[in-house]
This record gives C-alpha cells, sequence and structure tokens, in this order.
C-alpha cells in the first residue's frame, strides 16, 4: 500500500484516444461484408395496423431483408424488477415486441426493419413500406390516464394501472400528524418528463459467425453482461456461452443505456438470418422517441410542521409515468429508487407515499441520472424552502433545525429512515453550513435588496440532499423485485514480468475508469500506474459483471478489484515467506515490496509474480500463478450528500433567468480523484440546472412529441451556465474498503430545487408570492408569474 | 439522417446558374446550405438538382461604393462581421454575431438567408431597418428590389422563381444616424422569437427619422410604421423611446405563437425589444 | 394547431356554398390541393403538393363534407399522407349572409400533425396556419372574381 | 468472367450492380494535407464522406440538425459542421479533422488542454469542439471567459457542463501565449 495516486488529480490515462480522435464508437466500426439497417417506426401514439404492404420495398435495389412483426413480433424485451400492488397482486406486464404486428402504443414504436446495402438504401426502401394505420386515440398524461374512459395501452391493464404501491408509516399515523401540524405546506408540480440525450446516439451490430456457430453484439450500452444475459435467457433464447456482448467506447449513457433495447436483438436475429453483419444507428430523432425518458411525475405533498417550526409529517401522492411499455428498471425508479428516499435528510417522524405507477401512450420512462431519487429531493426541498417562506423563516435555519445529527456509522450506528433505508453516516450541517459561508449569506441579501432598485431582481434557493448510491446489496434488492443480482467482479491478473490487468464489470462511459481504477491497483500494489491495465466492456473477456449506473463502479466494482488485491498480496506473501525463509505472518507489503518484518530483506512485486509463474522455489501445497477473480456484494447501499445553492437574476421585463452563481458542496466518502469527481459533480450540476430552467419532452394530445429535436428541445450550452463553486467534505463510507459512495448522480440530484427555489425566492422579494413555476421554468412562464393575476 | 438521391452541380457564373435553374424545375440553389440542407436531411424537401453558386466569384465581395456599401450575396456571415466597412452600420454587425453559431456563420450566406425569408432570420430586419436595396438578376436581366418590398410573407420573397438574389446594396449612415439590432433568442435553436433593427437619425438631439424592424414577429420581417412615426420630432430621451416602443406590433397583424413564447408575450416582448435596440441606436 | 379565419366574400350564401360544394372550386381555393377527386357521396381522393419555405411535400388521402345544412354549414374532415407525417383536420365552415350579395365564411378548426411535421414543426406551424388561410381567402376571391369575369 | 465469380458471392454483385446504376460526381479535396480523389453520391453528406469513405471516425455525428456540433471541421481554415454540408460542395478545398489537427504524434495546445484541465469525459462531443475552440482561438487568442462560452454556442457537451472545457481552452490560450 502506498499513496501516490490515490487522492491526487491523476490526468485521464482514456483521453489521449478521444482529444486525437481515436475513439472507438459502436458507429466507427466497420466489418467486412457490413449491411445497414433502418427502423420504420409508427408516426401515431396509437393505433391499429389494419395493413402493411412490403411489396415495393422488397422490390427495391439494395434490400436484403426486411424483418416485420409478423415474423418476429412474438420476442419481446422483459423488465427487470417485479414490483407488487399494494394488494399483493403482481405488477401487470405486458409483451414489448420487438416489432409491432398489430398495434402501435407509442410514437415511435418499431414496425418494421429493412437490412440493405447502405443506409441510404435502408431508408429510401424503409418509405416506400406502405401501412394502413386506424388511428386510435391517445393519452399522455400519468394522472389523466387513470380516470374512467382514458384509452387503455393495453387491453387487459385496466385502468392502464401497471401497480400501485405504498412506503413509509402506516397512512392513518401520518394523517394523525398531519392533523395536529400547527401548520402545513402544500404543493401541486409535475415533474416533467426529460429525454437524456447522450451525445452518441445509440448504435449497434449483430454479427454471426456461422463456423463457430458464435454470435458477436457491438452495442453502445452501460453493461454489456446484463444485455448479454436478458438477450438470450429473456429474449431469443440462445445459449449464452455462444453470444459475447462488446460495448466498446460509449458516448455518454445517463442511464439510457442501460436498458436492454429491442434493436438489439433486431440486428442479432438479422445477421444470422443473412449471414452478415447489420448495423444500426440511430437518428437524434429516434433518440427522442425511443430512448427511455426521465422522470414524469405528477405529485400533490404535503409537509406539516408544528408551531416551532420542527417537521411533523410528509404526504404524498403521486402518479408516475411508466410510458406505453415496461423498460428494463422502469418499475423500479418511481418506487424503491424514490420511495425510499423521502426521509431526505430531516427527522421526519411519519411518511407516507401513496404511488400509482402508469402507462401512457408515450415513450418507456426508466432511470434518468439520479433516477427516482432527484424526484425526491425535489418534492422535498421545494417543500421545505417553501415552507419557510409561508412561515417567514429562513430557509438554512429551518434545515438545520430539522437535519438528522452527525453520525459515523462506526462508533454510532446508521440512522433507521422510516422509508426502509438505514443510511450509512453522514455530517449534514457541516454541508450545508460550509456552503452558507461560501455564497457569504448576510452580504447576498444585501446584493438582493439593491438589485431590486435595477429591472433584474435576484434570488437565492437552497437544496440538500441525499442519495443512495452503489446500487446493490443482491439480497435486499432481490427481496424487493429486481430480477438480477447486483454486485461486481474484479479479476486482477499480475503478468509473469509484474505487470497488471484488470477484468471490471463497470463500464466506462465517461467515468474515466481507466484512471480511477488504475490508481488505486497501483497505490495498493506499489507500483507505477504505467503498470496497470484496465480492461471492461467485453463479455468474452470479463467475467460476469453488472454494468455501471446508479453511481456504482467505484464503490461496487472498485471494491471488487480491492478483494482480489486483497488475495494477491496475500499469496505473495506467501511466496515471498518461502523464498525468504520466513513465515507468511512475518512479511509486510509495502511501497511494492514484500520485506521481513524488522529487516531489509525483502523482494521486489515483480521477482514474487515471476517467481509464480517460474515456480521453481515454491512453497509445496500452494498452486502456481497469480491471478484472483472476486465478486464484491456490499452490506449496504452507499448515501452521498450535499447541499447546493444556486444564485438566480430575472430580468424583470422578460423573465429571462440566468444562474449567476452556483455553489456545491458535496459529500462522496473518500476520493479517489478529485478531479475526475469534480467532474462529475459539474456535469451533474448541468443537467440539473437544464431541467429546472431549459429541458422538457412535449407531447400534444395526440401524444406526438412536439420538440422531438435539437432545434426546440433545450440543452444548456456553454454560455447558459456559470463557473462553478465546489468544495467538498468527507465522510467515509463504514462499509466498503475505499470508503467511497460514488458521485455520478449528486449534481443532478441536488441541483434542480436550487434553481427553483432561487427563482420562486426572487419572485417573493419582488412581491410575487407564487408556490411554483413549471418546470422547465422559460422565461415565459417566470414573466407571467410576475404579472398580476 | 440522410437526403433523398439529388444531383449535384456546381455553378461557375451567375449566368450560367440562371439558365440551369430556368432548364431545370426541380431545381434548387445551393449557397451556404445551412437552410437547405438541414430540411433536406430531414426530407423536409427533396430537389432533383442542386445548383451550387457558393464559389461565384462575383457573388462573394464586399465593396465601399460612393452611397452605399455593397455586399455581394454569398458573402458569408462571418465574411461580414469582420468587413471594416461595414463598422459604421451597427445593426449588421450586432445582428451577423447573434446569427446561429461560429461555424453556420462560417458557411451560411446572405444572399442564402433573405431568398429563404425564414420568419424569424435575423437579416430580413436589418435590412428592412436600414433601407437596403437587394439586386436580383434572372433571364431578362437584373433588377432592383428594395428591402421593403421584397420580404412579401412566410418564406415567401418578391424573388421570381428563375432569379437569384446578387448584391445587397445597404445606404452608408448618414450623419447623425446610428443603428442598432437587439434580439430575444429562441434558446434551443437560436433564431430570434423577437429580433428588433432600430435605425435612427438624431439632428439636433431630435429624431429626424427613424426605421424599426421585427423579425421572429410575424410571418415575416416587417417594418414598424407605429413605432417609427412616434418617435419623429421627439427628443431622443429613454422615456420618448419607452413611450413609442409601446406601440409595436399593435395593429391588425399576426403574431406568431411556439412552445417559447406566446402571442401575448411575444407581443410584450416586441416592446421591450424596440426599446432596447431603439435605446441602443441612440446610445442610451 | 388551430385554424380559424373568417373574411367577406362579396357574393350570395347560395353562390359561396355552390362553389364549395364544386370538388374543381373547392380544390382551387384549398391551398395546395392539386386534385379532388369524388369517391362516394360527399367523399374524395385529395392530391396536395404544399411548398413553403424549406417544405415541400406531396400528400395524398381523403376529404370529407359532413352535416351539410344547405348555405349555412358543413365540416371538413381531411386525412392526408406523407413521407413527412400526416395531417389530419377536422374544420367546421360557416356561412352567414352580411348583406344580399355578401357572405362571411368563417371556419374553426384543429389540424392534427404526426411524425417529422409534429416533432419539428412546432417553431413554424402558427406561420403555415396564417398563411394557408390567408391563402385560401384570396384564392376564393380569385376565383369568384374570375367567375364574375366569365 | 468477372460477373461469373461474382455470382458466386452474392451479395457483392448486389453492391456492384447498385454502384454502377449511378453516376457520381467525382471530388478531389485535401484531407489532413493528403489528397483524394472519389466519386460520390450528390446527397453523400461530407461527416459520411470522412467518417466512410476515408475511415476518419474521429469526427461525429450526433444530431440530425445542424445543432450539436460533433461534427465540427476545418473547411479552408474555417470551423464548419460537415453535417450540414454535402462532400460536392467541399470539391476542391483543404480540410482539417481532429486526426490531422497535430502532426502525429503530437498534440495541439487544446488536445493538451482538454486533457490537463479534464475538458472531456465521454469524449464523444470533443472533436468537435476542439476543432470549434481551435477556430475560437485564431480568431481571438486571448479570449475572456464569456467570450469562449459564446464560441462554443454551436457545441453541446452533455458530460462536463462546460466548465473544465472553458478551462481548457484557457489553458491552450495561455499556453499559446507563451509559445508566441
Amino acid at each position: 500500500m502506498s499513496n501516490k495516486f490515490i487522492g491526487k488529480s491523476v490526468k485521464r490515462i482514456e483521453d489521449k484516444r478521444f482529444i486525437t480522435g481515436k475513439g472507438r464508437y459502436t458507429d466507427d466500426i466497420v466489418l467486412p461484408g457490413m449491411t445497414y439497417a433502418y427502423i420504420l417506426r409508427s408516426p401515431y401514439a396509437h393505433a391499429r395496423i389494419r395493413s402493411i404492404d412490403y411489396s415495393a420495398a422488397e422490390a427495391m435495389q439494395g434490400v436484403v431483408t426486411i424483418m416485420t412483426g409478423e415474423e418476429v413480433g412474438h420476442y419481446g424485451v422483459p423488465c427487470g424488477w417485479q414490483v407488487n400492488f399494494k394488494n399483493g397482486d403482481i405488477m401487470k406486464e405486458p409483451p414489448h415486441p420487438l416489432l409491432v404486428k398489430d398495434k402501435v402504443r407509442h410514437v415511435g414504436d418499431a414496425v418494421a426493419m429493412v437490412v440493405a446495402e447502405t443506409r441510404e438504401l435502408a431508408q429510401d426502401a424503409a418509405e416506400a413500406i406502405i401501412i394502413d394505420y386506424e388511428v386510435l386515440p391517445a393519452v399522455t398524461d400519468a394522472s389523466k390516464a387513470v380516470l374512467p374512459g382514458a384509452p387503455l395501452v393495453h387491453d387487459d391493464v385496466p385502468n392502464n394501472i401497471c401497480f400501485d404501491w405504498e412506503i413509509g408509516n402506516p397512512k392513518a399515523e401520518v394523517d394523525e400528524a398531519m392533523a395536529s401540524a400547527h401548520h402545513i405546506t402544500s404543493l401541486d408540480f409535475v415533474n416533467q418528463r426529460l429525454s437524456p440525450n447522450a451525445m452518441e446516439p445509440r448504435s449497434y451490430i449483430g454479427q454471426y459467425d456461422n463456423v463457430y456457430d458464435k454470435y458477436t453484439l457491438y452495442t453502445s450500452t452501460q453493461n454489456p453482461h446484463l444485455i448479454r444475459l436478458l438477450m438470450c435467457a429473456f429474449v431469443l433464447g440462445l445459449p449464452e456461452h455462444k453470444v459475447r456482448v462488446v460495448g466498446p467506447d460509449v458516448g455518454g449513457g445517463f442511464g439510457s443505456k442501460i436498458y436492454h433495447y429491442t434493436e438489439e436483438a433486431l440486428v442479432t436475429l438479422a445477421s444470422k438470418k443473412i449471414g452478415r453483419p447489420v448495423k444500426w444507428t440511430e437518428t437524434r430523432s429516434e433518440a427522442f422517441q425511443t430512448d427511455a425518458h426521465g422522470r414524469d411525475h405528477v405529485t400533490h405533498a404535503e409537509m406539516g410542521f408544528d408551531a416551532q417550526g420542527n417537521i411533523v409529517g410528509l404526504r404524498i401522492k403521486t402518479f408516475a409515468n411508466l410510458g406505453a411499455y415496461l423498460s428494463t428498471f422502469g418499475t423500479a425508479v418511481p418506487t424503491y429508487l424514490h420511495g425510499t428516499l423521502l426521509q431526505g435528510l430531516y427527522t421526519t417522524p411519519k411518511i407516507h407515499l401513496d404511488m400509482t405507477c402508469v402507462f401512457t401512450h408515450t415513450t418507456a420512462v426508466d432511470a434518468y441520472r439520479g433516477a427516482g431519487r432527484p424526484e425526491a429531493t425535489f418534492l422535498l426541498e421545494r417543500l421545505v424552502d417553501l415552507a419557510a417562506l409561508e412561515m417567514g423563516v429562513d430557509p438554512a435555519e429551518l434545515r438545520l433545525k430539522n437535519f438528522i445529527p452527525a453520525f459515523d456509522g462506526v462508533t454510532q450506528p446508521g440512522y433507521q429512515t422510516n422509508v426502509a433505508l438505514q443510511y450509512d453516516s453522514g455530517n449534514y450541517h457541516s454541508v450545508l453550513e460550509r456552503g452558507l459561508e461560501m455564497l457569504g449569506y448576510e452580504n447576498f441579501r444585501k446584493e438582493q435588496a439593491e438589485a431590486a432598485k435595477t429591472n433584474k431582481i435576484l434570488g437565492v434557493g437552497f437544496s440538500t440532499y441525499i442519495e443512495a448510491c452503489g446500487i446493490a446489496p443482491s439480497a435486499v434488492v432481490g427481496s424487493l423485485g429486481a430480477r438480477a443480482g447486483l454486485y461486481e467482479v474484479g479479476q486482477v491478473r499480475v503478468q509473469p514480468t509484474g505487470k497488471i490487468s484488470v477484468f471490471t464489470g463497470a463500464h466506462s462511459h465517461g467515468q474515466g475508469h481507466e484512471t480511477t481504477f488504475a490508481q488505486v491497483v497501483a497505490d495498493r500494489l506499489g507500483i507505477p500506474m504505467e503498470d496497470v491495465d484496465i480492461i471492461h466492456g467485453d463479455s468474452d473477456t470479463v467475467a460476469f459483471g453488472m454494468g455501471t449506473y446508479g453511481s456504482r463502479s467505484l464503490a461496487v466494482g472498485g471494491s471488487a478489484i480491492v478483494k482480489s488485491l486483497d488475495k494477491i498480496i496475500e499469496k505473495g506473501a506467501k511466496i515471498a515467506a518461502h523464498k525468504l525463509e520466513c513465515s507468511a505472518d512475518d512479511i509486510e507489503f509495502k511501497d511494492g515490496k514484500f520485506t521481513v518484518k524488522g529487516t531489509d530483506k525483502s523482494l521486489s512485486f515483480g521477482d514474487i509474480a515471476l517467481t509464480a509463474y517460474v515456480p521453481h522455489v515454491y512453497p509445496a501445497n500452494l498452486e502456481p500463478g497469480l491471478d484472483f477473480s472476486s465478486f464484491y456484494d456490499p452490506t449496504n447501499f452507499t448515501y452521498p450528500f450535499g447541499c447546493h445553492i444556486a444564485v438566480v437574476e430575472i430580468d424583470k421585463e422578460t423573465g429571462f433567468t440566468r444562474v449567476k452563481r452556483f455553489i456545491a458542496v458535496d459529500d462522496v466518502g473518500n476520493v479517489i480523484n478529485p478531479m475526475i469527481v469534480d467532474g462529475q459533480i459539474h456535469g451533474g450540476l448541468a443537467q440539473g440546472i437544464g431541467q429546472a430552467l431549459f429541458e422538457g419532452v412535449e407531447f400534444d394530445e395526440n401524444g406526438q412529441i412536439t420538440n422531438g429535436s435539437y432545434m426546440d428541445y433545450t440543452m444548456p450550452r456553454a454560455d447558459d451556465l456559470p463557473m462553478f463553486e465546489l468544495d467538498r467534505q468527507v465522510t467515509p463510507c463504514p462499509h466498503n474498503p475505499l470508503g467511497v459512495k460514488g458521485a455520478g448522480e449528486a449534481g443532478c440530484i441536488g441541483s434542480t430545487p436550487a434553481v427553483v427555489n432561487a427563482v420562486i425566492d426572487a419572485l417573493w422579494s419582488a412581491g410575487h408570492k407564487v408556490k411554483d413555476v413549471r418546470m422547465p421554468m422559460t422565461p415565459e412562464r417566470v414573466w407571467k408569474a410576475m404579472q398580476p393575476a | 439522417m440522410i437526403p433523398s438521391s439529388v444531383d449535384y452541380t456546381r455553378a461557375s457564373s451567375v449566368g450560367e446558374a440562371i439558365r440551369l435553374l430556368a432548364e431545370n424545375p426541380d431545381a434548387k440553389l445551393l449557397a451556404g446550405g445551412h437552410s437547405l440542407i438541414p430540411a433536406m436531411k430531414l426530407r423536409l424537401n427533396s430537389p432533383a438538382l442542386l445548383i451550387d453558386i457558393a464559389r461565384i466569384a462575383e457573388l462573394r465581395f464586399i465593396e465601399d461604393t460612393e452611397n452605399a456599401i455593397v455586399i455581394g450575396a454569398a458573402s458569408t456571415h462571418a465574411d461580414i462581421i469582420t468587413n471594416q466597412y461595414l463598422k459604421g452600420l451597427t445593426a449588421m454587425i450586432e445582428a451577423g454575431e447573434l446569427i446561429g453559431d461560429t461555424q453556420v456563420r462560417n458557411m451560411g450566406t446572405l444572399g442564402g438567408s433573405i431568398a429563404h425569408a425564414d420568419p424569424s432570420a435575423d437579416w430580413p430586419a436589418v435590412l428592412l431597418a436600414l433601407e437596403a436595396q437587394i439586386k436580383v438578376q434572372g433571364a431578362d436581366g437584373e433588377r432592383i428590389i428594395p428591402a421593403a418590398e421584397f420580404f412579401t410573407g412566410f418564406f415567401s420573397t418578391a424573388l421570381d422563381s428563375g432569379e437569384i438574389v446578387t448584391e445587397i446594396h445597404l445606404p452608408k449612415a448618414a450623419v447623425g444616424s446610428a443603428s442598432a439590432y437587439r434580439k430575444f433568442m429562441q434558446p434551443a435553436s437560436r433564431f430570434a422569437i423577437v429580433g428588433c433593427a432600430a435605425s435612427v437619425t438624431v439632428e439636433g438631439g431630435v429624431i429626424s427619422a427613424a426605421n424599426v424592424a421585427f423579425t421572429g414577429v410575424s410571418d415575416a420581417a416587417f417594418l414598424d410604421e407605429g413605432v417609427a412615426s412616434a418617435l419623429i420630432g421627439k427628443s431622443a430621451t429613454l422615456e420618448n423611446i419607452e413611450a413609442a416602443a409601446s406601440a409595436a406590433a399593435e395593429g391588425d397583424m399576426h403574431i406568431n405563437e411556439d412552445h417559447f413564447a406566446s402571442q401575448a408575450y411575444r407581443k410584450h416582448l416586441a416592446k421591450v425589444y424596440a426599446k432596447r435596440a431603439l435605446a441602443g441606436a441612440c446610445g442610451l | 394547431m388551430e385554424l380559424n379565419g373568417s373574411y367577406v366574400l362579396p357574393a350570395s350564401t347560395q353562390k359561396i356554398w355552390e362553389m364549395l360544394m364544386n370538388p374543381d372550386t373547392l380544390a382551387k381555393v384549398t391551398p395546395g390541393i392539386s386534385r379532388l377527386e369524388l369517391e362516394s357521396e360527399n367523399v374524395y381522393k385529395a392530391i396536395a403538393e404544399v411548398k413553403i419555405g424549406p417544405v415541400s411535400g406531396k400528400f395524398e388521402g381523403k376529404a370529407e363534407v359532413l352535416h351539410p345544412v344547405v348555405a349555412e354549414s358543413f365540416t371538413l374532415n381531411v386525412h392526408q399522407n406523407s413521407k413527412i407525417g400526416n395531417v389530419s383536420a377536422h374544420i367546421k365552415m360557416h356561412l352567414k349572409a352580411v348583406s344580399e350579395n355578401e357572405t362571411e365564411l368563417s371556419f374553426a378548426g384543429k389540424a392534427h400533425m404526426s411524425g417529422l411535421l409534429a416533432r419539428t414543426g412546432n417553431r413554424v406551424m402558427s406561420g403555415v396556419a396564417n398563411t394557408l388561410t390567408k391563402q385560401f381567402f384570396q384564392n376564393f376571391e380569385d376565383e369568384l372574381a374570375a367567375k364574375e369575369q366569365v | 468472367m468477372l460477373c461469373n465469380t461474382l455470382k458466386t458471392n452474392g451479395f457483392c454483385a448486389k453492391a456492384l450492380n447498385f454502384y454502377l446504376t449511378y453516376i457520381m460526381p467525382k471530388i478531389t479535396l485535401t484531407v489532413n494535407g493528403k489528397t483524394h480523389t472519389h466519386e460520390v453520391e450528390g446527397r453523400l453528406l461530407l461527416v459520411h464522406y470522412l467518417r466512410d469513405t476515408l475511415g476518419l471516425t474521429g469526427t461525429h455525428v450526433g444530431c440530425d440538425t445542424s445543432s450539436c456540433g460533433t461534427c465540427t471541421i476545418h473547411l479552408d481554415g474555417k470551423a464548419i459542421k460537415s453535417c450540414s454540408l454535402l462532400a460536392a460542395q467541399a470539391d476542391g478545398s483543404s480540410i482539417t479533422t481532429i486526426e490531422g489537427l497535430a502532426p502525429e504524434g503530437e498534440l495541439h495546445p487544446l488536445q493538451e488542454g482538454f486533457k490537463e484541465e479534464h475538458g472531456l469525459q465521454c469524449g464523444f462531443c470533443t472533436p468537435g469542439m476542439i476543432m470549434c475552440a481551435a477556430d475560437l482561438l485564431s480568431r481571438n487568442p486571448d479570449p475572456t471567459e464569456q467570450e469562449i462560452r459564446e464560441g462554443l454556442e454551436g457545441n453541446i457537451c452533455r458530460c462536463t457542463g462546460y466548465h473544465n472545457i472553458v478551462r481548457a481552452i484557457q489553458y491552450a490560450a495561455q499556453k499559446s501565449a507563451v509559445a508566441v
């Protein structure tokens, strides 16, 4: 163990290929004889297919084959998480076919796939397919889809309800607490639907090798093994050992590339059918229609306070939109990843969430950066801030008063919430206090008063959050309905010369694993980072792993690698003891050397590696080789937390809102690479600010996405954001060997309510006492909030 | 996204382009291509032939003549905002800098933009405010169309189907006159939700002439006579400007609406941006 | 997309009604429509070519006249398909005599777009609606004038 | 003879047949210092020519509407979006892509800046960002933070929140200034 790299902002190893244009994303791969697929999609949200005429398309030049619903409609992709109704019934799980035979259920539902010599010809031929649709009424709003008479998405799902669900204290207890409240703050709001918009559109190549009867799928995925398992076992019925799934460089995921998509199975099937590789790359327009969306909650929430300002109860009713079909983890997001976070940082004694999960004629909804946790934080932080305004108390003071006291999870026990989870460790007061210090709170209020004399108004918004990261342990998620385990694999192969190949089931699509993991390995073994290679993304090379999502890679995947490293050091010590003629207990491993304690007798790590593979002088009963694989299944989630503060400036004449300052104090446990952690926070902040001010998928009454391109769907650009002001506190995770908690989603979870709260603060400071401005808070919406009612 | 099949040819002169256009009824002119090619990629438009006029040397120049600055139609937005002769026409520079982004400004052309006549494009408002003259050429020869007669409606112009825009003549700013362009952007596309170009002549502290033109507000860019007339004879103060600007986008006209701005909000923005553009032109 | 408009045309309600019920005239005045063919009573096959700015599309589909009340009102149902998306419109038309030789023709309805038109057209749709409306009345007036001359 | 050989190899025959039915414009252009001549379809976009014909896959496609900037390259020294240009339009031009920004084995100050300041995560927008920033610095060697942000308005990054991209460009500006 040395401390050369951990905690240092080591520059990223992977950067070289990306900055020189040598990254290798799926769409960059060209295989001999490759064909191109184009998918014909429904222009309607809900319609019955009366007839399809393929004749003209089939006759067109360059067409190799056309896959139809008749041919492959009996295959469908599964949902990975079962949630039961309150009454114990199993959730409704209608099929999600690879291609639709009879009825389309959202705009973009796939009807046929044309495979041709070039992508131009495939598209030309798809345009020649004639489909006669009977257009049916559609419903897109979850709270309306449950009403009597609403159009049904699936004929056998009454009221479009996939399931209803609750969590927390018994409803009656919460009602009683609320009845006793001195003040109740209530809020109706929409947590709008977002499109993830990883910059790389999804891309897949199916390849079938008839000599070895083996399939290869190249896919822009966050978890190659999971895709292989789902596709083999639950979709196509292929023998898993005959399928190789490769996730090469992936251009961002943010959740949207976790799921098993129909097109992965389609190109795989088609490649066998025609005996040639088949590539499909979506257009951005298709991405808007088919990449799983995020959020989309319609909520009524109430928070009760006693006369001293202590929170006494929290009562929530939410309709969560699942879209037309269940995506891989769509059912877990509004339930186990959302309801379980409603304790927040507060000591709220009574909590109840009543959740209804609903099908609509829209794109499937699943995890998007934060997944359920941003929705929980938004709800809590909006309520607390609004309550402070309504009660005329300071929003920071109100939070500090209600925070759970600090606990380290080692000498003090974890904190048991009312919503199932037990927090591992936390020090919530400190992040808010540090945030206030960075803001210069008193000065800000003076500045705000000054600004009121101009045509700009200023506002400050606070948000404090907690999230559950490092998604695992298996036994817990299994008992909650997950149909997969959630652990990670880490194999460390020491080569005879002492160089290291590490195989991880985690998958990097921007997170920098090749660097962070190498830092951990190099320090543990006391060797240079150049001697470590991190290998991921290929199911033929890496043992079964679970991939990257939910800020889990380092906490779970990194811990698996540490376990293997420990085994290597333990075995190395035995080899060293034999060679140095002492007991293994007397061997100490430090700075890359096995040393006999208290002496200068030592052997280098390289010597031991070579001995392990050239075992001429070697302990009896010890196998040769130095290569260990470990699976790490943690005992709990990890619980990062933090405080985000936004300062906004609103143009009184136009409602145009600019984020002037953004302060984030996050506690993500121990930090291996501060530069990378900061980068993760920055990116999350941009997406969270994006939700508050810019982003939102809009449907018209017929279920058409009316802003389905970058000409209308607004994401923050460079000139929409300020430089971020970051700081960190460190409360180590008590239950994993690295003490890390995860940083991928924090920025996105805390930032959205901070910005909304800042706008509301600005509006109240100017005398406009509105409760909410609907997100995205476009200039027009903010301007309207300032007009006399 | 790939366009439908299309033939491509490059014209070497204006004459050749006009001849090709006459011979091919399904042809479209291609200058920078930054309106046409995106539309073709989405297959919103599938011409049979593209006639590339971007490299016609006689169309790409900026000249300082006695009465006017003359801009060749194939001059790019970037050519314009970096040109020394145009420094005096502030609205041109301010508008040009707000078009699209760096990459678009490097390819897109002034002629292409005005022939396309997007109702939210920036140039039309500026050309109206600056009283530009647009020279066009067709099989029957050349003619000059004043900007005020050029933009006839929604994506439509006074250009005949066989004609090409060749030059834009911008009268030189008179003594005491100045111009400005202010724009409220659609945040995703960066087109104007409301763009206002103002040109004002102040003599002895009194406004003697004014043009106020909008883009993004209605079917096409237009001169707002109501605002302009309310300014004439008034001293150039913020109060007078604000009062005049309150007349903006009134009267019988269609007001656009979309995700980003309802009709009421757009109308309100027109008044705010008229004020800001006028204040800019008056140096207030 | 909302479609609304009204205009006073210089002809009697009876004359306007007859023109509206004549597929040839209707094809001439409706912007974009190049041909209307009677398929069955009150149902027409419609071919349209729309060219607006960057968009040029060929549409094919049906137009249907519903609930005709002579010289008073009817409803027009149009469904048009194209490669760039489909359009369905449901429009109520009203005729009202202003004087003996003047008729106010008004309509109100909605058009629904699908596909690419719906996804990318938001920025310009209100302009499209307004332009088509203007063209409709202009064409109608031109057609009336032409008839006068005959 | 050739036809018979091809017949035994079904797909090749089909591809050839398809190819022969189109008459393609011929283009000649210099890419990263090397001259290329190809017959291309009229509708072929420059970005696809670079990626598919020349195998220069560092230039990416991220949207359909010329909005995201991942396809940014230099055409005759200026940043443009190669997804909104036909290959035929570039006939006779000189093009630089990310692969040719610096001599093999060396890094351009911007490439170095992006690495030093962690200006990239997934790397997909990075080539376009760097090419756009190079245009910016050629026009304005010492930009302010605001000028950098405005200069990037045609490029979207979904990973970094732009904070470190701004710093990467500042790094490059400073480094270039020192070099001069």
